[in-house]
């Protein structure tokens, strides 16, 4: 089969699997699951992007997932208040008499749209500005990227009467109109969900092999070198990280909906570090790799958890240690190594595959 | 006086300015804070510094450390003595643990720095979670002795803790040790020449991997001391290593890698910024100013405040 | 004046004078060799025209001034280089490496699509550099040679007028260096070459010019035979090499 | 060409999922929520689950753990005395990972895949916030055990813990009653401190008490010189302390080192109970004040069985604290209100419980559950901390203190909801 058939196939079977077979079989509670651990995918595809090809281990996801979450979290919250209302935590623990001033554009629902994805890309953007075009790399970059996601959780937290503070924003009652209680309703945001992991991959997979993809990981090897042709490598690096930096916000606006919560706790340093982990467990270079370890971390998580909770903070630190030392190309490269050996087989390679 | 008076009735507490005393104070908390960030980024300066090797798990050891001082208070009743034995017995402990991790784990990594930090991170929580299954997920207690629990009057106005005098004094001297173990002593020697050029250490003959491991061993060592330091200050619990490690590589990067001083200074400046901005604001804001000051300073110099120079590509 | 034309060039690291003040004129057309003993400061020359190191003093080519631009614009006014050690990406395929360096000017659109056939300049390129054969081979599987071919097929690609070579022929077999050698010939038809080697035999054989450097400054200039004749020569480098 | 062909299917493809799988718009069921029964309880077997939700892992576990095991003690108890209507207790524990969307998942977990009749847990307001709309949603039942901020009145939470006029406002009174006329407000950065603040400030303006500073640290801060600094330069005669969790350590040895003592400055603590006491160290809280509503030495014969009980199944060195006993007393109060209703069915257990007389013996003294509020009638203690590591009462309110969540009755806290 030629690459671009087994692609189509993959995209096919991906399709088939998150649209038909992942909605008839799971129920309402396990679907829900899903859908959360499909946000997290969609993180994953962007840290695969900006690590995987881009070198740029982004700690700070966190952030943007924030960003992109509260922004849908605030619209909604002030449509579910009416028009002129106070959202209840505001008059809570806030006491505030009227809105305030950022606030008000988020109850336009195109803004808000909007805003949960450029909102975090502009943000990046100036943040890339100022790192990359100073050279700060590697692990500098690393520490840096953390430290933000420190400083906006503590930042937001200060901010109880306006943001929630640790709390968040809670108790989402209608997205856009319809009502997030009704099943029905709940798997409508299951199936967005799904489309828009379907369409991020999409735009990964068209990113990843057009000339900017050969050039993004060539920046990635040998960064000083690509200068020498003429190439500023901190615009090449500045477009993958605010590309990563949209679908970590695209994510965290659909995880509203979703989970029906944003909170502090889903940006901070360790939230934002765990992003990372199903992106090196699933092959952080490839295409499907992130968005699968994402998914089977997530997973596993729950399953773990539900039965021996102390265990699992054994495993997420094994899942750190083993495959990075021991799998650096993570399952992909697993199925690669297969791909090679079976090279006749005409079998298509199973892109995914849904948790039950 | 009536413009004070009336400005005082504005304000929802009655702030009495910034007397002398207070700057003072506040200047010294922030030298104080200045010698733990020093403390828990001394280590770090070596093994990220040195080595290039960024160990997440280094707020472990400094956990580790800190529970050495209670297992110790369990057969020493004595709060100073096994305060003093910890010392030592904390450096040893923290430091094996991390020539351990550098031989199963780190040896395998140098060429990945950016998958180290993923991969000591993974120990962190592995640690972390086995000091909750030993130790209880509760802090533990230790005592002080009762020297340390104490303060030191210079003014009327002006107290100053003696466990920070103790930290502070301790933050010292371990700078001196380690700069006078790097200037005079062949391992220092040695430890120099594999991080200006590994290859041509090894290539005169250094074993580079033995190296390695003594450096490791005094870096990681140095979170055991910072951890005896902190049982006098902080909590001891699984969960006290977490909070203080992104402060302590901020300032190793800010410092400058290869270099001492740079953390020696920053430590310091870091510590009093925080402190100042804290009394005049909170502590909320006072992180975020941190944090915006170092982008801005890195702005200024990416490489930190002292650089090697290298003609190296990278 | 075209060419490339170096005037007082200075660089300090940390108060090592490492260039001392160097004057250097290279006409369009030539093939300029540079040698000199270890730390004469030949590579940090070429760091310094390409603006990897700060340096005060005057760097022209074609009318245009180098000094204190940032590297890619400097490359982007059509000076090239390669390093001691070959570097390619070495990931990537030798097109890729290719592509990618006949690509600054390409337009967002054209980047964010992915390569369709092979560029006509990146074609006749590989066959320049007799690399045709390992056109979809991973850079970093070639031979050593390959790989400094390669890196001056990036050169051709990328459209460089100046191309400065740091020892390409380091490491290469008899044949390779005489491969390479021809390549010099044809590659100075339409470009100014400017050459750091320590090789001897091979500049005999394909040096036009010959300029030596020794401590941070120039010691002597002219033809092959003028600076083997040049008796302060002979005192710092040939005197010890080649007798 | 093939990308877009992708592309324009999957747009169509969800469109039309999405046309198709419309549900209720919002307009629909607002104010005609579907009648019946709350959440299916699963009454088929001979057992009967109940859900267990509290961190097991993460910063919370400290806390939690402890509730979770005196909610299985009273489980266990309850068992053996012959179950509720006839059905022995299934207990589900699941972890909430100190993460509150894990808590809103577990929560859903425990309703829709249990089938529990009821769940007891969650300790941070945060957590009860995420899980709030889950059981309002489903309609199922929480019992929350902690003391909270109040300003919270949910139809499916029963609140055993204090609000705030059953420990805050006690605690004000106390301190007003023994001559403090001037307070330091310390807490950590999130709800509870912050609200609790509020409500502080409106009774201090009220009743000539200076509030001279207000100082919130980060949740797990460390660091508290500067804060110490600016208590003592304050010279308050007070200070009011909501920190949370590993805060209070560095505080209280910040505290001490700073030459500030009890009998200077005391401070009076809502968050620190027995459990804590033992891990900060009496030799820096000897002395300080805490406000709640049950102490492991509070007397009645309650409690001495509950202390015995508690130390024979989990070990004689662990103490019992406000929260454990309030999670433990929460389950009794459960199966009272069961037993009236005759019935697990959610509703009519609420029914048997608004309609009031719920009351149990429990180690705080006698509760009773207030139906109007859904919250509990409590007696407040002051406590002050003894070197041994128990907290003696040295004040108490005389009698069970109704439960106030908005505090609707005192006039000065009219701005505050």
């Amino acid at each position: 089969m030629s690459p671009r058939l087994r692609t189509f196939a993959g995209f096919g079977i991906t399709a088939l699997l998150l649209f038909a077979v992942a909605p008839l079989v799971l129920g309402d509670f396990r679907l829900g699951l899903l859908a959360k651990y499909l946000c997290f995918a969609i993180v994953a595809v962007g840290i695969g992007l900006a690590w995987g090809r881009g070198g740029m281990l982004a700690l700070g996801q966190g952030v943007f997932f924030g960003l992109g979450g509260y922004a849908m979290a605030m619209h909604l919250k002030l449509a579910d208040a009416g028009p002129g209302e106070l959202p209840d935590f505001m008059t809570l623990y806030g006491q505030l008499d009227a809105l305030p001033w950022w606030w008000a554009p988020f109850a336009n629902p195109v803004f808000a749209l909007l805003a949960t994805v450029l909102l975090p890309m502009l943000v990046a953007l100036l943040l890339g500005l100022l790192i990359f075009r100073r050279r700060v790399r590697g692990a500098y970059f690393a520490i840096l990227s953390q430290a933000l996601a420190a400083a906006f959780a503590i930042l937001l937290i200060g901010q109880q009467g306006t943001t929630g503070g640790t709390n968040g924003l809670t108790d989402i009652q209608g997205f856009f109109g319809y009502d997030l209680n009704d099943p029905v309703n709940r798997r409508m945001i299951y199936f967005i969900i799904a489309t828009a992991l379907l369409l991020m991959l999409l735009a990964a997979w068209q990113l990843m092999r057009s000339r900017y993809g050969e050039l993004l990981v060539a920046v990635r090897d040998a960064e000083e070198r690509v200068r020498f042709l003429g190439y500023d490598p901190a615009n090449v690096k500045l477009v993958a990280y605010v590309v990563a930096a949209g679908m970590a916000g695209l994510a965290g606006a659909l995880f509203v909906p979703a989970v029906g919560i944003i909170s502090p706790a889903l940006i901070g340093v360790v939230p934002s570090i765990e992003f990372v982990i199903g992106v090196a467990v699933g092959g952080r270079a490839s295409l499907a790799g992130p968005a699968i370890g994402a998914i089977a971390v997530a997973w596993a998580k729950t399953a773990l958890s539900e039965r021996v909770p102390s265990a699992w903070t054994y495993f997420e630190g094994l899942l750190f240690v083993l495959p990075i030392v021991f799998l650096p190309g993570g399952i992909a490269s697993l199925v690669r190594l297969r791909r090679r050996r079976t090279a006749e087989a005409p079998a298509a390679p199973a892109l995914e595959k849904v948790p039950s | 006086m009536i413009a004070g008076v009336g400005a005082a009735a504005l304000t929802p507490y009655p702030r009495r300015g910034l007397p002398v005393s207070v700057i003072v104070s506040q200047l010294f908390t922030g030298v104080s804070i200045g010698a733990v960030l020093l403390l828990i980024a001394l280590g770090l300066a070596l093994t990220f510094g040195q080595m290039n090797v960024i160990n997440m798990a280094h707020g472990e050891f400094i956990m580790a450390g800190a529970y050495t001082v209670y297992v110790l208070q369990q057969s020493i009743s004595s709060a100073g003595a096994s305060l003093l034995i910890a010392l030592p017995v904390s450096f040893a402990v923290t430091g094996l643990m991390g020539v351990i991790l550098e031989v199963l784990l780190i040896r395998r990594l140098y060429a990945r720095p950016l998958d180290t930090l993923l991969v000591t991170w993974g120990v962190s929580l592995i640690l972390q979670q086995a000091a909750r299954d030993i130790f209880g997920a509760p802090n533990v207690q230790t005592s002080a002795p009762s020297f340390l629990t104490g303060s030191v009057q210079i003014t009327d106005d002006i107290v100053i803790a003696s466990s920070r005098l103790f930290i502070l004094g301790l933050a010292l001297a371990a700078v001196a040790a380690l700069m006078i173990v790097l200037k005079t002593t062949s391992l220092g020697r040695r430890i120099r020449a594999v991080v200006q050029n590994r290859d041509l250490a090894a290539v005169s003959g250094l074993a580079t991997g033995r190296v390695d491991r003594l450096t490791f061993f005094i870096g990681s060592g140095l979170a055991g001391i910072a951890g005896v330091a902190l049982t006098l200050i902080g909590p001891i619990g699984p969960a006290m290593g977490t909070n203080i490690i992104v402060n302590a590589f901020l300032v190793v990067v800010v410092g400058g890698i290869g270099q001492l001083k740079g953390t020696v200074i920053v430590a310091f400046v870091l510590g009093i910024l925080q402190s100042m901005v804290e009394y005049a604001t909170t502590v909320s804001v006072a992180s975020v100013i941190v944090f915006v000051a170092i982008v801005a300073f890195l702005q200024w110099r990416p490489q930190g405040l002292f650089t090697l120079r290298t003609r190296s590509l990278a | 004046m075209t060419g490339l034309s170096v005037r007082d060039l200075r660089v300090v690291f940390d108060g090592f004078v490492a260039l001392d003040g160097v004057d250097l004129e290279v006409p369009e057309g030539d093939v300029r060799f540079v040698i000199g003993p270890n730390g004469a400061g030949k590579t940090t020359m070429i760091d310094a025209i390409t603006g990897l190191v700060k340096a005060t003093g005057h760097v022209g080519f074609d009318g245009q001034d180098l000094l204190g631009r940032k590297v890619h614009r400097i490359a982007r006014l059509g000076i090239g280089r390669t390093f001691q050690t070959a570097a390619v990406f070495e990931e990537l395929t030798v097109l890729q490496n290719l592509d990618i360096a006949a690509g600054w000017g390409r337009r967002a659109v054209s980047l964010l699509r992915a390569r369709r056939g092979v560029p006509p300049e990146v074609g006749k390129a590989l066959e320049t550099v007799r690399l045709s054969a390992v056109r979809d081979q991973p850079a970093g599987t070639l031979a050593h040679g390959q790989k400094q071919w390669l890196e001056i097929g990036m050169l051709l690609v990328q459209d460089a007028r100046l191309l400065l070579l740091d020892e390409p022929v380091a490491g290469m077999s008899h044949d390779e260096r005489d491969a390479t050698g021809e390549l010099l010939g044809v590659l100075s038809r339409d470009r100014t070459v400017l050459v750091i080697e320590h090789d001897m035999d091979f500049l005999r054989r394909y040096a036009r010019t010959v300029t030596v450097m020794h401590a941070g400054k120039v010691l002597s200039e002219g033809s092959v035979a003028e600076v083997q004749a040049d008796p302060r020569v002979q005192e710092v480098y040939l005197g010890r090499g080649a007798s | 060409m093939f990308k877009n062909r992708v592309a324009t299917a999957l747009v169509a493809l969800s469109a039309v999922t999405a046309l198709t799988a419309c549900g209720a718009k919002t307009a629909d069921t607002a104010g005609s929520a579907p009648a019946g029964g709350g959440a299916a309880v699963d009454t088929s077997g001979p057992t009967v689950k109940v859900g267990l939700l509290n961190s097991l892992s993460g910063t919370m576990a400290i806390s939690e753990v402890t509730v979770r095991d005196a909610i299985q003690l009273a489980v266990e108890e309850i068992n053996t005395a012959g179950g509720v209507l006839g059905k022995q207790l299934t207990a589900v524990s699941e972890d909430g990972a100190s993460d509150w969307p894990t808590f809103a998942e577990k929560a859903q977990k425990l309703i829709s895949q249990d089938k529990v009749a009821a769940v007891f847990g969650c300790w941070t307001s945060s957590s009860r916030k995420a899980v709030k709309p889950v059981f309002e949603k489903n309609k199922a039942l929480l019992f929350y055990p902690v003391q909270y901020e109040g300003l919270e009145q949910s139809p499916y939470i029963f609140y055993t813990g204090a609000t705030t006029n059953q420990q805050i406002v006690p605690a004000l009174d106390y301190l007003k009653s023994t001559g403090k006329t001037s307070v330091y407000l310390v807490g950590s950065d999130y709800v509870f401190p912050r609200t609790a603040n509020k409500i502080i400030k409106a009774y201090a303006a009220a009743n000539g008490m200076k509030v001279l500073g207000e100082d919130y640290a980060p949740l797990g801060s460390t660091e508290f010189s500067t804060i110490v600094n600016k208590v003592k330069a304050s010279g308050a005669s007070a200070v009011f302390n909501t920190l949370n969790g590993d805060s209070n350590v560095a505080f209280f040895k910040e505290y001490k080192s700073a030459g500030l003592t009890a009998e200077s400055m005391p401070v009076v603590s809502v968050s620190i109970a027995e459990e804590e006491v033992k891990s900060i160290g009496t030799q820096y809280l000897a002395g300080q004040l805490t406000a709640w509503n049950y102490y492991q030495t509070t007397e009645g014969a309650a409690n001495e069985r509950f202390v015995k009980a508690y130390k024979a199944k989990y070990g004689a060195d662990k103490p019992t604290s406000d929260p454990m006993e309030a999670a433990y007393t929460s389950v009794y109060l459960w199966k009272a209100m069961a037993e009236k209703a005759g019935s697990f069915d959610i509703e009519k257990v609420k029914a048997a419980a608004n309609a009031g007389g719920i009351t149990y013996e429990a180690p705080e003294g006698l509760v009773t559950v207030d139906g109007a509020t859904q919250h509990v009638f409590k007696t407040a203690r002051i406590g002050k901390i003894g070197s041994d590591g128990l907290i003696e009462e040295v004040w108490n309110s005389g009698e069970p203190v109704k439960p106030d969540p908005y505090l609707k009755s005192y006039s000065w806290a009219t701005g505050l909801s």
